[in-house]
């Protein structure tokens, strides 16, 4: 029966649903991943963020909470010109990082 | 030398204090309530950053005053007040007219039920820092290891920065401990995910910083910036936790086997009890109130009552020290001026 | 679960409920949800207790639908309410019990408010006597009916003909306790056991021979949540959270669930229909849907009143299976009878859900 | 002139044939493999080549020049430089006068391929030949030639530093054959020229050593079998070629004619890339060179070992090798035949694949052009573009706009707001297909500008400008060259003080672009400019380059102090560079000012 209405969709992030594996995959060849405490100095120093909303920090932190399809959506307007990994006070390889993303996520299966 | 300086709690500052005034020639009297010497110290396994077992730091620091009064199981009845001293009644019936006392009562645990939401004494899993602390010293505690450990939790803050729970002030050492106890939970159950819930890290101490890294890139801690909000069981018993991630703007739920709470340091009750028989100021986080915060943290604004430790506010045990040194030192001066 | 923990939690949450002589403000919306549900606790109050319950047909709505609907501002509700108190004061009463949880939770947020700040009561005071020259004395006590039937579920108890037990295999009915959210949110102190560990339906539970099911959506809004019911852009928002309930406590396989608020049976009884079309789920045995029952229809229901004349039949979920559960008898032919035999006509089946 | 056998034959000849036949044939496949795999259009252009007498020429001298007389490495030192020529050239003269004598005295030998090589055992002086003894005399004196290089490649084994080299490379098995069959060629030539010095002739050297040594070289029953070991030696040394670094001796010589026609790497296995694989002498050369030889770990990722691990087909190392290195291209600058170290790289990055390709269709480029359109008549306008890194270090956009202003220039910012990247960035992680879509977008920007003067300062940004982007008619320049230019028209002058400036080439600026001089004369123009210890084209990268994906920030500090260290020597009051990159990698570690030349115009300026 159509009501007008269905049962709008949780936006809650459930940990326990999340399929680490490829992010498992990914920490392997990025150790330095967890090393990010999230400040966002790569977000606010990238020349892509301002055309796409790109942002080193949601990629991480979107792919840890499986959200990988806005992870994948972001990473589409990185031009690679590794301002981010100049800026990083944790001094994480974050153009590697992209790469490796690039390799280990596809935008096929999203 | 035969000043008698009374010295109100054995735990780190006391000991510490007693042992630089008998090297500077006194013998002070330590009266402590419990049958230990130590105080919280004595409860705890190790310390960040470097791991050191809390019963090496306990036994050295009561190494160093096997040689003063020690009165355990001793509590303070009553203080008068005297022309220029004070008579100290203990409830061991000892009576003792001291020039100086020196307040090292420490402070207290919050007590983590008053967390209703969290479910401490509720639910099975919930534990708290103490209670971690204990199991990692004596192994005897059954609801850690006796259910696979897949997903363990730290929620941060726990009766700390919290006006609800009577305690805005940040208890300082909650942050680098959980770190430290996240790590050793990643020790002892490497597939465990682990995750902290903090609304700020304060890793403020020497070293701290690295251990965070160390948390976050060797041992894959996660860390949620987002407070819980509310723990449940779900039916196989294990703890179901609601918070925000508040960095990605979006409700976050979990379900661990194991929820930790850092219970943050609250002022003392004892404390407050002996201090109103002098009577000392407390201040708006009920500690006692120093002189001077920058100045004078040792001294009060009483003529011969000197503070040192977690009695003032939270502290680390490196500062509980140094401020017991401190307060040691000040204590040798204020007699010479006698 | 460690009940002891609770237990030191429920004593520290107890409050003081006279025992007679109350003024009885009714909900808006209730009577044509539940009708049976006032009715039962006057009668239970007056006739089985031998209580005295006021009521007066001059009050009105507590406004709250419209203060948390954000379209009438604080001082609107806290006129109509100094009016429903200038009412009580005329009755000679001050003991005050609402029916209804939002309006609970308005008067006690507004006497707080009161509390706080005196000169607001002084305004108040001032518009309801240039509005109607009323005048009013603050209630003693402000109690939710729960609260009283809680403070009698003993009595209730020892006159019980039935009790929350499966009549066949002796064990205690698996019952989830929903309290409103206005019941003690926004003033723990206020409800019997607190806002974490709501006490007051778990103690009627106990009471009653129950036990009580503890699970992880325990504390979530049924859903209503006023604006986002009544907006219908929203409501897919609205039923989300009840099929959340659901889904939390579907493991447990509740025999049934009490509830202390109007809009909270409503829900989680009707949603239930429309999460069976959308979803094509239901959550009790055998198809059918979990019983939801109001407090007071359950203290009838363990007293033996007749389930027609308490008003079961207006339920969208079937409580037959409740009561084959609990033993009660009743006579399916007489289920859509009302008053004199009147046929109140048999409603259209639902698709999924059944509803015998 | 006489022959000694009227055959003319002797089985000790049947190793050597055998040896150059199956080298001969290898190269011949080799060859046409390599040609093979050139795309279509560079074949082309190869055959073509041949055809212009300037590229003939130039592939004839250069041949003469790299192979034989290693002029390059005279060059780096001179040593080094007569240790390869005097067995290069050597050799060569050794075979080439070895077929005049054929050709003079025993013409009907001529086809006989051994012939030449084992001339002295095959033919003898006789008493009126002086021609004879004349040639005798020529080859002894190279065959002494050849062996004093082997010599000295004996003493540069053991102590390389004697030749310049900190670091040498680590021969590989077969590199060991190779060496020791090669260095006993001569030796045993010399050998079995001095048994046959008694009964075919000689000279200086061989007779001598027959007459010292009588009682050894006169007794004959030993000369067959030296002749054979010989034969054997250049066998095992032709037969092991392929599989050794020598292998460099013949591809080279492919190597010169397909570089001359313009031929350029494509793919990093196959065509032009093979021959400058194989063309790789493994000298090490680049070992020093490599700024990330500072740390022992990275001695095994330069280009030496890329080229070894590529013949070897070790994926997993090549990857490795691929992805660390910062691209600054002082390989490729040093390198003595010419291999690309950063091309090859390059090429390799290109060949993985990705799952998630940037799409920056979405971009508005109107919004960007509104940006730094210029207002009232066109016609030369400067658009300067700052780049990406240059707004981690806004001293050097403020410097040139304040210089530009002051001198009353007209000028448009493209990148105020931020920009699009350039491209290199993503060109340089070996993904050329997005680095396309950004040039596109770039290039539409920088055209409806109306801009007639491009001006960057970053030379990362600079150098695709000048290799990738078409930019038909808008000068494209970097603020170096233009203010040179600004201090040369006299638009600008600049205030000469005492303070002593040492200048740091930018990789993409000096090696990637070739300009060393004109920030050399605006330095000088306002202070004094010493040069660092290595500079120009052996400049050393500040080691913050983004060219290598891999390097950790902790791996890096390494070479930034290293670069420093050698920018130092001269004891300058301050460091000057012209890169963002470089500025900003400076900036962290030095003990002295860093700045851009920028702000140094800027500054001076009268």
């Amino acid at each position: 029966m159509d009501f007008g209405f269905g049962i709008a969709p949780s936006s809650t992030i459930n940990l326990d649903k999340v399929d680490r594996s490829r992010f498992t995959r990914l920490h392997e060849l990025e150790p330095d991943v967890y090393k990010c405490m999230a400040c966002g100095s790569c977000s606010s120093t990238c020349p892509a963020g301002r055309f796409s909303g790109m942002s080193v920090r949601k990629v991480i932190l979107a792919l840890q909470r499986g959200k990988e399809k806005e992870a994948v959506r972001m990473l589409k307007g990185c031009m690679l010109c590794g301002k981010c990994s100049m800026v990083c006070p944790r001094g994480i390889n974050t153009r590697h990082l992209i790469l490796s993303i690039c390799r280990i996520y596809n935008e096929e299966q999203q | 030398m035969k000043e008698n300086i009374v010295i109100i709690g054995g735990g780190a500052a006391g000991l510490e204090a007693a042992g630089q005034l008998i090297r500077l020639g006194y013998s002070p009297i330590i009266v402590e309530k419990e049958d230990h010497l130590g105080g919280h110290l004595a409860e705890w396994h190790c310390l960040f950053p470097d791991m050191t077992p809390a019963s090496d730091i306990v036994g050295r620091l009561a190494g160093a005053v096997s040689d003063a009064n020690i009165f355990t199981n001793t509590e303070i009845l009553f203080i008068n007040h005297l022309k220029d001293s004070y008579n100290v009644m203990l409830s061991n019936g000892v009576s003792i007219i001291a020039r100086v006392i020196l307040f090292t009562t420490g402070f207290r645990l919050f007590d983590a039920a008053r967390k209703e939401e969290y479910g401490y004494g509720i639910y099975n899993q919930v534990i708290t820092n103490s209670d971690l602390e204990h199991w990692f010293r004596t192994g005897d505690d059954d609801r850690i290891g006796s259910v696979p450990m897949e997903a363990v939790g730290f929620v941060h803050c726990v009766g700390s920065r919290d006006e609800k729970a009577g305690n805005a002030q940040c208890s300082k050492v909650c942050c680098i401990t959980a770190v430290k106890q996240a790590i050793e939970m990643k020790k002892r159950f490497p597939d465990a995910m682990v995750y902290c819930f903090y609304m700020d890290l304060r890793m403020f101490g020497k070293k701290y910083e690295d251990f965070y890294i160390s948390a976050q890139r060797d041992y894959g801690v996660r860390f949620i910036r987002g407070r819980v909000s509310e723990v449940s069981e779900n039916i196989e018993g294990k703890v179901v936790v609601k918070a925000e991630d508040t960095l990605a703007g979006k409700p976050v739920r979990v379900t661990l086997d194991l929820l930790v709470l850092m219970a943050g340091m609250v002022c003392n009750p004892d404390s407050t009890k002996v201090a109103s028989m002098i009577p000392l100021q407390t201040d708006s986080d009920g500690f006692l109130k120093s002189k001077d915060n920058i100045l004078e943290i040792t001294s009060s604004s009483r003529k011969g009552i000197f503070y040192a430790g977690a009695c003032t506010g939270p502290k680390t045990v490196p500062e509980t020290l140094a401020e017991a040194r401190s307060a040691a030192l000040d204590i040798h001066n204020f007699i010479e001026s006698l | 679960m460690i009940y002891q923990g609770k237990q030191k939690i429920w004593s520290e949450y107890q409050k003081e409920i006279p025992d007679d002589h109350w003024f009885y403000v009714r909900s808006c919306i209730r009577q044509n949800f539940f009708p049976g549900a006032e009715v039962m606790f006057m009668k239970i109050c007056r006739e089985e207790l031998g209580k005295d319950i006021y009521e007066t047909p001059y009050h009105t709505t507590c406004g709250g639908i419209a203060y948390h609907c954000d379209t009438i501002p604080q001082e609107t509700v806290m006129t109509i309410v100094a009016r429903q108190f200038s009412l009580m004061t005329e009755a000679g009463y001050e003991n005050y019990a609402a029916s209804c949880i939002t309006s609970f939770g308005n008067y006690i947020e507004i006497l707080e408010t009161w509390n706080e700040f005196p000169e607001v009561e002084t305004k108040i005071r001032e518009l309801l006597w240039k509005a109607c020259r009323r005048e009013f004395v603050k209630p003693k006590y402000v109690a939710h009916a729960s609260d009283l039937i809680y403070k009698f579920r003993n009595d209730i108890a020892a006159r019980a003909k039935y009790r929350l037990v499966n009549r066949k295999t002796g064990e205690p009915l698996r019952v989830v306790e929903h309290i409103g959210c206005h019941y003690s949110k926004m003033f723990p102190s206020k409800g019997v056991g607190g806002a974490e560990y709501p006490y007051v339906l778990c103690g009627m539970i106990e009471s009653w021979g129950g036990n009580v099911i503890d699970y992880p959506e325990r504390r979530h809004c049924c859903g209503y949540g006023f604006r986002q019911y009544h907006v219908k852009a929203n409501r897919g928002y609205s039923i989300a959270n009840t099929h959340k309930k659901f889904e939390s406590m579907e493991p447990y396989h509740p025999d049934m669930i009490i509830t202390n608020c109007p809009g909270c049976p409503y829900f989680m009884d009707r949603w239930q229909y429309a999460i069976s079309e959308i979803e094509g789920k239901t959550y009790g045995e055998n198809g059918y849907g979990i019983p939801v029952l109001t407090y007071e229809e359950v203290a009838s229901l363990v007293l033996g009143y007749d389930p027609w004349d308490i008003g079961l039949q207006l339920h969208q979920v079937a409580v037959e299976p409740l009561l084959d559960k609990m033993g009660i008898p009743y006579n399916p032919d007489e289920k859509y009878k009302g008053l004199n035999h009147k046929d109140i006509m048999r409603p259209e089946l639902p698709g999924v859900l059944k509803c015998c | 002139m006489r022959e000694r056998f009227l055959t003319g034959y002797n089985d000790f000849v049947l190793p050597f044939m055998f040896g150059m036949a199956f080298i001969l044939i290898w190269c011949l496949v080799g060859m046409i493999r390599i040609i093979a795999q050139l795309p279509r259009e560079d074949r082309r252009r190869f055959f073509l080549s041949f055809l212009n007498p300037r590229i003939l020429l130039k592939d004839i001298k250069d041949i003469f020049c790299d192979c034989l007389f290693h002029v390059k490495l005279w060059k780096r030192n001179k040593l080094l430089g007569y240790m390869h020529s005097s067995i290069a050239f050597g050799w060569f003269m050794l075979i080439v006068i070895g077929h005049i004598e054929v050709f003079f005295y025993a013409p009907h030998r001529a086809k006989l391929l051994y012939f030449p090589i084992f001339f002295r055992y095959f033919m003898a002086e006789d008493d009126s030949t002086m021609g004879g003894a004349f040639f005798f005399f020529l080859m002894d004196f190279f065959l002494l030639v050849v062996l004093s290089g082997i010599a000295l490649a004996m003493i540069k084994r053991i102590h390389s530093r004697f030749f310049g080299m900190r670091r040498t490379t680590n021969p590989s098995f077969m590199d060991l054959v190779g060496l020791y069959s090669l260095w006993s060629i001569f030796p045993l030539r010399l050998l079995a020229e001095g048994f046959t010095a008694d009964i075919s002739g000689g000279s200086f050297l061989t007779k001598s050593l027959n007459t010292v040594f009588h009682a050894f070289l006169g007794n004959h029953v030993n000369m067959l079998p030296t002749w054979w070991a010989y034969s054997l030696a250049l066998c095992v040394f032709f037969c092991a070629l392929p599989f050794t670094r020598y292998m460099h001796i013949p591809t080279e010589i492919l190597l010169i004619p397909l570089r001359n026609a313009g031929v350029k790497i494509r793919h990093p296995r196959k065509g032009y890339a093979e021959a400058e694989v194989y063309a790789c002498p493994s000298c090490g050369v680049c070992i020093d060179a490599c700024p990330m030889g500072v740390m022992k770990t990275h001695i095994k990722d330069t280009t030496v070992y890329l080229n070894r691990q590529l013949r070897r087909h070790n994926e997993e190392r090549i990857e490795e090798i691929s992805d660390k290195c910062l691209l600054c291209g002082k390989c490729t600058a040093v390198c003595p035949v010419g291999v690309e170290g950063d091309r090859l790289r390059i090429a390799q990055r290109s060949l993985r694949q990705y799952n998630i390709t940037p799409d920056y269709s979405r971009i508005d480029t109107g919004e960007l052009v509104r940006e730094c359109s210029f207002s009232g008549p066109t016609g030369g306008k400067v658009l300067y573009f700052a780049g990406c890194m240059t707004a981690l270090t806004p001293q050097i956009r403020k410097a040139v706009e304040s210089v530009l202003t002051k001198a009353g220039i007209g000028y448009e910012m493209m990148d105020r707001d931020g920009g699009i990247c350039c491209g290199r960035p993503m060109l340089m992680a070996g993904r050329f297909a997005p680095a396309e879509e950004m040039i596109r977008k770039n290039t539409e920007i920088i055209r409806a500008s109306g801009a007639s003067t491009l001006l960057l300062s970053c030379p990362i940004c600079y150098r695709i400008f000048r290799e990738n982007y078409s930019l038909d008619g808008i000068e494209v320049i970097h603020h170096t060259e233009y203010f040179d230019r600004l201090i040369r028209s006299g638009a600008i002058s600049l205030g000469h003080t005492a303070t002593r400036y040492v200048y740091h080439d930018p990789c993409e600026l000096g090696r990637g672009c070739g300009i060393y001089d004109e920030p050399r004369a605006v330095i000088a123009a306002a202070g004094e400019l010493v040069e660092a210890d290595k500079h120009h084209k052996e400049s050393i990268c500040c080691g913050g380059s983004l060219g290598s994906l891999t390097l950790g920030f902790d791996k890096r500090q390494a070479m930034t102090a290293n670069a420093l260290n050698n920018l130092t020597k001269a004891s300058p009051d301050s460091i000057v560079t012209a890169c963002p990159l470089c500025l900003s990698t400076f900036h962290r570690y030095a003990d002295r000012p860093v700045e851009d030349i920028a702000e140094i115009v800027d500054r001076n300026m009268n």
